[in-house]
């Protein structure tokens, strides 16, 4: 906490805050808690549709997709604690983005996870990298929901600080939605689950609030540890309690632990909340409330419900084999007040309860003077800063750099570039990654249409009449670098591209905000900058931006990562009668390409992989993308193709390639030279086509003004391109599927 | 009245709508049993589903065979009723002895999800009636812990008594003799890892596991009509 | 009554395969041990037990290891027992 | 050089969760075990190393807790070694 913070917070309590008080400013006031940097730039996102039930602010974004039915979503960051220890911290990412979502009365049924490592020659990175699949996989197998897709990206400027994002999305029928609310004077908060220990104290302010050096001791004592046994048990009951009507609101326990979920339940309302540090079941001896108030244990939810209501909520929690008890009361004060030994088992304050076993008497029990007293609304009012904006110095040069030139000269048209084709599919970026979702039950509840491994992912939806969700997440931390604007557009337009590959239209988009230290005018420069892309692209494809998360202070020895947006795009198909197309080439097809290609190769693949990382990013059209992407919902919808697979990373040689190794079938077709071949510019998709429908899809392209030109035909063994490459399916299938499996088994040299 | 098909439901488990929606889809009638129940009135077959009963903690099932409805279980199993263990519920019926032998670590030491290709070995079982020997087909497995193990002399007796029901085409864990499902020696209880409720409808990519979930129905009218008469 | 801390160290039968030896015996050469062998990988459980005497303890973590803590078909267990006092 | 068996527990550090512990200490009443706490689940881990003598051992083995075979945020070890003879 600065001085100036701390003079605004005598300001407020007109008095020295105590110790307690400090402790609970200083966590609320955080920048991971207050998003004190970010708060200014993001109101200029869209977040507004008809369908839209709950924006941005609450635990999670819900909307409305018909039959009854509503859908919550969000995205948070869990990179530094996954630094420290990669497999508690990506569990506990789970577990943490989990309870965001069944507070609001969803059942979580599906989680994904964008992830960014730095290359994997590196050791740690190869220990990191394998830490956060498996603490996805341990705690999201688990605490069953499936983790339906993601994104795994290696680039060096994540080598001192990877990423672990993660987002979960619920379903709940419409009239069970409930918001965190705090209401009416007498009535119960029940705090449910584990017990409170001293994990995760001041991990919020400690571990996302600073810069992280590597190996630093003392952040240790900070890590902890899910429990997803004991999460999956606060699902059932949770979601019975508030089918059973017996709470008023959820809330779950994140972090700032208590003092955040107490507070903010009733500050939310305009009510007041006396919570009562000696009632909260401790797991160690002698904690003191300063600890568990800021304790940041996992798996805890806080209930609110009324005096009435409490015998059956214990009832219900001890049938789930939970602990519940009584830790606050709703007040009508307008404070938020913490004491220390106030309450008896059923909330009635002013009793002197027996302190729980093991445990000393509380000194401060008899006199009942409150040890934290602040107006409510304080805690979760934080600083607003306008941190002054830059641009990097060296972006003019870095933007000066023309990578297509460069290699067109070094890989001139008539070079064989078959070597290139197999280099970039065995490029851990582009290269198989089911090494990491066959280690995620990516199937439970059956609803996984098309799981990981195609473009969007689909979940039917049983409980309607044939609706379906598609969803995609993508980030572009390289383009976000050369152009942090445009970066941010062609995540958006990424997204949405291949929610709509799967004949689905775009409802609404969640964003994890990744960026390095906002002290640093360039990073605040780039964050701006990437919001305003974001926005643009939202609006211009009507996507409202139902919730996200900022995570700041993304960097290692001084050095900050690329500033990397990260979105997730969810769409809805109104009637799902069969699997959509998938990426497949199928024998006899032809391959028609939709969108514009230009020699753009600026933060592409190919041109990092040759050392060039300067640059231009691809254009991002913002127009001609809502036109392409209406024409391939189109496609998709009515079966006028036979596959259809995305044009990204690699461009369109590497999007043919995958779609003949998913169809085991070669293709013979003519795309050009070097720049077109791995060129990346947006809004382009690969059809395969039947011969019988090529007109009408030509036809269809024409009249929607996306330009489509028909590539050649799908058949035989081999994969060719006239003047350009030709390999087996075999040996491109080799090179794609074998690159990350040898690298994590050739070298198990994993170790902490 | 149709049959009525038992799920087991402890703390941790979380396929259990999973089997009843597919028991249901293919017309049969399935109701949750929660751990602590007694009483298993009216099922006529149960199914123990996948998942994590108490968290896999200690070992699979080391908990969860402990639970009240476990002893009702077993005396169904004892007086001929169908029981079917699908993956975790095959861990828990091997650690309650319903079952020899016991499920270990995947070989890889990593959790696996991915469909399969399943041989079918033996008909004698209320969850293979409707197939044919030799049959392959093609099912998702969903586990870290479906490396079967047991002692010689079991394994000699289950090849001997055809009481092996299923081999994997292609060992994907490094289960002892391929083995991804077992029966005792009557046929009536079975223990398998893959999941036939995650191949029982062609948009979810394979409808190979609705033969088996064929045959437990049939199994329990059987038992059902027996009962009646 | 005295209390006892037990330790039960529950390692696999002999004859079992045991898949983290087995894994983490092929790691070590890679990390630079070539001199490592016979890896095994297994539990080991820690409580404390009320009980009249040291007897009276061992029978019943004997039994629960039996019932719960180990299983027979796989593993096999040893217990030491300690006395705490105070 | 000399063989020795090591024996290494892997415990929780102090004030890290352990759930395994926390489950099974709430499933034993049921058991009617009434007078059990404190449970705690580790890992037990033994392997044979070859070397110049006991010293060299136990540095070697120490070394590998730490880079491998123990997660030092989270736990704790503790190595008994014991020469083996023959
Ligand atoms: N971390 C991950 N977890 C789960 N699925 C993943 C992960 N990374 C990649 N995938 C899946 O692999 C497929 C290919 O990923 P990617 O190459 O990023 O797709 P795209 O380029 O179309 O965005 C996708 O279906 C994606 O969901
Ligand atoms: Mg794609």
């Amino acid at each position: 906490m600065t001085d100036a913070e701390l003079a605004a917070v005598v300001d407020e309590l007109e008095r020295e805050p105590t110790g307690l008080e400090l402790a609970m400013y200083s966590v609320m006031w955080s920048e991971h808690c207050s998003y004190k940097s970010s708060r200014s730039h993001l109101g200029r996102l869209p977040t507004e549709a008809p369908w839209v039930l709950v924006g941005p602010g609450e635990g999670a974004g819900v909307i409305d997709v018909g039959d009854g039915l509503a859908v919550a979503i969000r995205i948070e960051s869990h990179n530094h604690p996954s630094a420290v220890e990669p497999y508690q911290g990506a569990a506990t990412g789970v577990g943490g983005i989990i309870r965001d979502i069944f507070s609001m009365g969803a059942r979580p049924i599906a989680v994904m996870d964008p992830l960014r490592f730095g290359p994997l020659d590196d050791p740690r990175t190869r220990y990191l990298f394998e830490g956060v699949v498996s603490g996805i996989s341990g705690y999201g197998n688990a605490v069953g929901v499936p983790t339906v897709g993601g994104e795994v990206v290696f680039d060096e400027c994540y080598t001192g600080n990877p990423l672990v994002n993660v987002l979960c999305l619920g379903v709940l029928p419409k009239e069970r939605l409930v918001l965190a609310r705090a209401e009416g004077a007498g009535n119960l908060a029940v705090l449910m689950g584990s017990s409170t220990g001293r994990d995760g104290i001041g991990g919020a302010s400690v571990l996302a609030s600073a810069g992280f050096v590597e190996g630093s001791e003392t952040k240790r004592p900070s890590v902890q540890v899910g429990d997803p046994f004991e999460e999956k048990k606060l699902i059932e009951a949770c979601l019975e309690l508030l089918d059973a009507g017996l709470a008023i609101g959820v809330q779950d326990l994140g972090a700032a632990g208590l003092s955040c979920a107490a507070s903010e339940t009733a500050a939310k309302t305009g009510a007041g909340m006396d919570v009562d540090a000696a009632r909260v079941a401790k797991r160690e001896p002698g904690m003191n409330p300063v600890e568990v108030l800021t304790s940041e244990s996992q798996e805890r939810m806080l209930a609110i419900v009324t005096p009435e209501n409490l015998d059956e909520v214990l009832v219900l929690c001890d049938r789930w084999e939970i602990r519940a008890s009584v830790v606050g009361r709703v007040t009508d004060s307008g404070r938020f007040r913490v004491y220390d030994g106030y309450f008896d088992s059923v909330g009635v304050p002013g009793a002197n309860p027996l302190p729980p076993l093991g445990d000393d008497p509380p000194e401060v029990s008899s006199d009942r003077e409150p040890v934290a007293d602040v107006p409510i609304g304080s805690l979760g009012d934080g600083p607003l800063y306008h941190r002054p904006l830059a641009p990097p110095d060296d972006l003019d040069v870095r933007q000066a750099a023309d990578p297509a030139r460069e290699l067109f000269t070094r890989f001139p048209p008539g070079t064989d570039l078959s070597g290139e084709l197999l280099d970039l599919l065995a490029s851990p970026n582009i290269a198989d990654k089911s090494w990491v979702w066959r280690q995620y039950d990516h199937q439970l509840f059956l609803n996984t249409v098309a799981g990981p491994g195609g473009d969007a992912s689909v979940l039917r939806l049983k409980e309607t009449e044939g609706r379906a969700l598609a969803l995609s997440v993508d980030g572009k931390g390289r383009f976000a670098a050369l152009d942090p604007r445009v970066g941010a557009q062609l995540a958006v337009l990424e997204a949405a591209r291949n929610v709509a590959c799967s004949g689905a239209r775009p409802l609404a988009l969640v964003n994890c905000l990744n960026f390095g230290n906002p002290e640093h005018p360039e990073v605040m420069w780039q964050f701006s900058e990437a919001v305003d892309g974001m926005g643009d692209a939202c609006r211009a494809l009507g996507i409202p931006v139902v919730g996200g998360n900022v995570s700041f202070y993304n960097e290692s020895h001084g050095v900050d990562i690329d500033p990397t947006p990260v979105v997730g795009v969810i769409g809805l198909i109104d009637d799902l009668v069969s699997p959509p197309p998938g990426i497949a080439l199928r024998e006899g097809d032809r391959i028609v390409l939709l969108g514009a290609t230009r020699p753009e190769l600026g933060g592409s693949e190919w041109a990092t992989r040759h050392g060039m990382r300067d640059g231009r990013p691809p254009v991002a059209d913002l127009a001609a993308a809502r036109l392409l992407h209406d024409l391939v919902a189109g496609l998709a919808t009515d079966r006028m193709v036979g596959g259809l697979h995305d044009c990204s990373d690699g461009g369109v040689a590497v999007a043919l390639a995958e779609m003949a190794i998913a169809g085991g079938v070669g293709f013979r077709v003519a795309v050009g030279d070097a720049r077109t071949c791995f060129s990346e510019s947006a809004s382009r998709v690969v059809l395969s086509v039947g011969p019988e429908q090529v007109n009408e899809v030509l036809g269809r392209a024409s009249s929607a003004k996306v330009p489509a030109m028909v590539l050649g035909d799908a058949g035989g063994s081999d994969l060719r391109s006239d003047g350009a490459f030709s390999v087996t399916v075999e040996a491109a299938e080799r090179a794609w599927r074998d690159a990350i499996p040898s690298i994590m088994t050739a070298t198990s040299d994993v170790g902490y | 009245m149709s049959a009525m098909v038992g799920i087991v439901q402890f703390p941790g488990t979380n396929c259990e709508l999973d089997v009843q929606h597919a028991v249901e889809q293919l017309g049969g009638s399935a109701k949750i049993l929660f751990h602590t129940e007694h009483d298993l009135a009216g099922v006529d077959a149960v199914v123990v589903p996948g998942g994590f009963a108490h968290g896999d903690y200690l070992r699979t099932g080391a908990i969860a065979r402990f639970s009240p409805v476990m002893e009702s279980v077993a005396q169904l199993a004892a007086a001929g009723g169908p029981v079917v263990g699908i993956c975790n519920g095959f861990q828990v019926l091997c650690e309650a002895g319903l079952l020899p032998g016991a499920l270990q670590k995947n070989a890889g030491l990593k959790f696996l999800c991915e469909s399969v290709d399943l041989r079918v070995e033996s008909t004698a079982s209320v969850l293979t009636s409707q197939a044919r020997s030799g049959d392959v087909l093609r099912i998702p497995i969903n586990h870290f812990e479906g490396n079967y193990v047991c002692s010689p002399e079991t394994l000699a007796e289950l090849r001997g008594e055809d009481r092996v029901v299923m081999r994997y085409v292609d060992n994907p864990n490094g289960s002892l003799d391929d083995i991804a499902g077992i029966r005792n020696a009557a046929g009536n209880v079975v223990g398998l890892m893959p999941h036939p409720e995650r191949a029982s409808d062609a948009m979810l990519g394979s409808d190979d596991g609705v033969v088996l979930l064929r045959s437990l129905l049939a199994a329990a009218t059987k038992r059902s009509a027996l009962l009646a008469s | 009554m005295a209390r006892y801390e037990a330790r039960i160290d529950v390692s696999h039968l002999p004859g079992i395969l045991d898949p983290q030896g087995a894994t983490v015996e092929r790691a070590l050469p890679a990390l630079g041990y070539t001199n490592v062998t016979q890896v095994s990988v297994g539990k080991s459980i820690r409580l404390v037990v009320e009980a009249e005497n040291e007897g009276a303890a061992r029978t019943q973590v004997e039994e629960m290891c039996h019932r719960l803590l180990a299983n027979p078909v796989i593993e096999a267990f040893d217990i030491s027992l300690s006395e705490l006092v105070g």
